[in-house]
């Protein structure tokens, strides 16, 4: 019992310093990264990812039905 | 008149015993949980239901020919199951928030400190009488404080199979709690004016700095953490498809139609270890108290990190955001929004949360793979 | 040359049997059925394209290393298709027509006597020389008359798995068939005014009874008939996950891309086991003329008890609706609204007979579990 | 064959009892339940289940763009 | 201090050898190739990312119990992943143009010439020392020139597995590489008169036309080709599916979410193959060298096919489009489209180019066959 | 060495002109189909494959929505 408690008590330690170093490494590399990136992609990235382009085909197909139709529709009553 | 016989006596109303009996209580209350109180339903309702399949008497839903055990066989007992589920989610994670204020990794290490002192605590509970875990037992005990569902059912269908099922049922249950377990915590380590700070605008972070983030994290985990590479791997697979824009389909499909799928077949297979012999005993008690206290742990060491890196930082930092680190994205994160609201009704806290958020991910997946390494 | 030769000789010109031969005009004619005369297309087309891949010589399909052998072996064999269709069909069925006339589960029950009469049948059949069924055998051949193709392919794997090819393109093709079958016999029972009743307007039903209905059905298999708890269970599932409203995303995934992989594959699957030894018998005949009657003796049951229900009905009872009780979902019932529609040009049946439509797949899947327990 | 053709007979006995037994518990069991519910859940269930959130953003967004593309349109059209 | 010495050492940092850190290189490459180059990213991505997993130290990806050791051994050990998709391929492909113009059909036998003159070259580099191909490795490699990614994994994981790895590699390279490998070829062979040439519009083809050619297709096959009938049923089966119009749910399925899981997982597998003792080799660098000459000669042979029947035509034929007849779908049609454009800009050549271009989809999988026949 | 490549040059004559002689009977294959057809079939196939049905009402009851409201839209800003 008290041989497994400090074996729980060195992976603890060990386990929080592993978790630590590892994340302060990946923090590292992702300063080296955006310091190697440099510049050349500072530009905002656009808000929305881009759709499919079908998807966003079908989409203005519909758009344009619908303001044609409504349109249409409108005259047709106003006439 | 005999037939009658033989259909009577497979019926199950005389074979059943009371540990099936009370087993398919609890997958009935998983279920009422599940429905009623929306506990992370989509984990619990396959899980319910699961559990109730597995405890009928006769039906042989668990042994080898019947549904459930093949399913257990093919994504558990291999662990293909959780692995897709990760790399799902790696594709549903959006690192923006964390790459932009990289700091926040530390929250995200800071809240494991949950799962080791759990390690620990299971270990001590071995003082009392009743309990027995082994080292394994405790470690896939203790990654219920990573928040992590897949994460903690990956790690226990390696190190502990039979608590698997005890293990994956605390984890979602804690992991739909979060809104009533966490704040009182954070309240009780801060003050109202910590709360209130604000924090500055996050800047945009570049499209290239994304699709590195994940071959970054997975080269160091390879040289570093060989035994997280599968947990690791696949979500980073996952984020890598998501952010290079150019396998669009495959990363849809990633976080729609193939989660869903396995989704329902890891619930059920979950839920097929919750049987009478290992689900109604000392120990699922002792796992549920642990897991309780792992959450608690690893919110209040998040805490206390923010607070610690508050002092050394030039910019303002809340320490309610050091929470978020234990993962359960993203409900950590949208309590940590609701409690800064509290304390300054202008304060958005939810973007600065999600780094240290989706950091917890990382933070459990880099402690399983650490677990896996010492006690596996 | 002798390269020629070597070639000639792996072309399947030399190899081609008659049995062969005539298996692939049964897979062909099969797809006609299915595109032509749309004939249950989305299981008739692959079924038949299994049937002519299955029979090409020398290609191995259906040998260890083929295509075929593996699917069949991966989900037929393990019963695991089968069930994860039922999932889907439980989370396409809406009970509230059901719930809100639950007298109408009786007419399911009756509707099954189909079934339990051709197994009487079958084994009648034996008096004559050619035909040698084992109690098996009726038990699969009778739940043709279940009109339920994924609960006839479970039972038939189970019970007798050489004939399950033949049964499954019986139950498929009678299914299809049903706007055919059905008619003369509803419009023999019935006269003209019984055809003219209008029933009264359903009664809406809540969502807690629909959430409940079908924990209540698991309840009750899985204490009286836990052989039926496959089908059933996995039904019920699917039926939870769509009306519990909580997990949206399994339900539609259930309901889509999941049965529709699947449809593909068992398709296929079931179509590998129409080969020429087995189906080109004098059995088949026999099992295609039974599953004709096992229709006919269904639906009739249903409309009888419909009747006998009438009699002790305070609300009008339009007998017609007793037909829909042979399952065919939703072709049955569309036969009732339109048998009904020619008798009384204002009488719309067709949510009355969406009642006894759902329950009679309640009532095959009860059947199939009952056989198995008596003759598995 | 004769003993064959009784045992048919008495599966087709116990099975068709079996199936009416089972659904008339299951009517008892369904009566039950409607009672046990009471009153509380009467109220008509919504007619359409609601579809997810997002799903139902996108279709506003797409409507309200075609309705203001229809309108501008329109004006355009009209000055 | 033991247990930091336990982690150290379970860090791959000791183990790591020259060749896995080259493999990981390689599939870093192809990590680049995909997601800067565009370069096929739906195969390449998760093949390099799969390349990389395989050739961390100590992980066991590829070892029994290791991620892609299952989905190799389930997927490709199998054939029925490249099947899978090859069956969603059918279903996406449209053999309208092809039906409009069947002459086109002899372009595509033409460009095969593309693989048999390579399984030659890769014997006759047997001459140079290093080299060392059986005549299963030949007919291997030689299927690159098919320029149809599930043709080459299927055959190559029957024929030679060890080279799979490089095989897929190069085929999906070159495919990518089509744009800047054929226009040379097709400019040196042709005029520019010849390249102005416009041709007819084409008829229109009616649906039972469409309906009947995958049947047909196959009909041919399995009678003298059994041995193709895996690949060509499956693509027959898909196209079915398409154009039957009474499945429409499974078409839709087998083009999507179907074959976009499948993607993934024959991604990650094939990878998995990217071994340092296999792939780190002279002879990679043959496939590599082989690969290139191989669509060089197809792209030639249907240029010059092309030319031959232009002779022997009523109506005119533009020789470019007998370089789509390699396949490579639909960027060979694309690039004759571009070719054409050059010479003369008002001609659209791309709906002619769809002809020989689904015809050498069907052609390499007859070739496939052939190879399979005669080496396998 | 000698024995392979001529064995590699047999297999390449084979191969190739058995994918002729495939391709030709499948051509063959091809007219006799057509001729078989005949004229019954020859009306143009429809230009777009039908959507499901679902779907199609779907877009309909969008397209009727954002028509209303459009017109709806308009008369309250030109009353
Ligand atoms: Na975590
Ligand atoms: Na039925
Ligand atoms: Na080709």
């Amino acid at each position: 019992m008290q041989q497994q408690l400090s074996e729980a008590l060195t992976i603890m330690l060990t386990g929080m310093i592993t978790v630590f170093v590892f994340l302060i490494l990946l923090l590292v590399a992702m300063a080296l990264l955006r310091r190697f990136i440099g510049t050349e992609d500072r530009q905002p990235e656009p808000s929305t990812r881009p759709v499919s382009r079908a998807q966003n085909q079908q989409q203005n197909a519909q758009r344009v039905a619908a303001i044609t139709a409504a349109v249409h529709t409108y005259r047709r009553e106003h006439e | 008149m005999d037939r009658l016989i033989t259909l009577w006596n497979s019926t199950a109303l005389s074979a059943f015993t009371w540990g099936e009996a009370t087993m398919m209580l609890v997958g009935a209350l998983l279920l009422y949980l599940a429905i009623k109180k929306k506990f992370e339903p989509l984990l619990l309702l396959p899980i319910g239901f699961g559990a109730i399949l597995a405890n009928i008497p006769m039906a042989g839903f668990t042994e080898p020919g019947g549904l459930l055990y093949y399913i257990y066989a093919v994504g558990i007992d291999t662990g293909v199951f959780p692995l897709i589920i990760f790399m799902g989610v790696g594709a549903m994670t959006d690192f923006g928030p964390l790459l932009a204020n990289p700091r926040t990794l530390l929250l995200g290490a800071a809240a494991q400190f949950g799962i080791f002192a759990t390690l620990f605590g299971a270990i001590a509970l071995n003082g009392l009488p009743g309990f027995n875990f082994s080292m394994q037992d405790a470690g896939a005990i203790a990654i219920i404080g990573g928040a992590d569902g897949p994460t903690a059912i990956f790690l226990a269908s390696k190190l502990s199979p039979d608590l698997l099922g005890a293990i994956a049922v605390a984890a979602y249950s804690y992991m739909a709690l979060v809104p009533i377990i966490q704040p009182p915590i954070m309240r009780l380590l801060t003050s109202k004016a910590e709360r209130s700070i604000k924090m500055e605008q996050l800047r945009q972070v570049g499209r290239r700095e994304k699709i590195l983030f994940p071959l970054a994290v997975l080269f160091l985990t390879l040289l570093f953490l060989p035994a997280a590479t599968p947990l690791v791997g696949m979500f980073c697979l996952g984020n890598l498809m998501r952010e290079a824009g150019v396998v669009e389909r495959l990363s849809k499909t990633a976080q729609n139609e193939l989660i869903n799928i396995v989704t329902i077949f890891l619930g059920l297979a979950v839920g097929s270890k919750l049987s009478a012999g290992e689900f109604l005993s000392l120990q699922t008690l002792g796992i549920l108290a642990l897991g309780a206290v792992a959450f608690s742990i690893g919110t209040a060491s998040g805490v206390l990190m923010a607070k610690l890196m508050a002092k050394f930082s030039k910019t303002p930092i809340n320490p309610l955001i050091g929470a978020a680190g234990v993962s359960a994205v993203p409900m950590a994160a949208r309590v940590v929004n609701k409690v800064g609201l509290e304390a300054n009704q202008s304060n958005f806290l939810l973007m600065h949360a999600m780094g240290p958020n989706v950091a917890g991910v990382l933070g459990s997946a880099v402690a399983a793979g650490i677990l896996l390494a010492l006690v596996g």
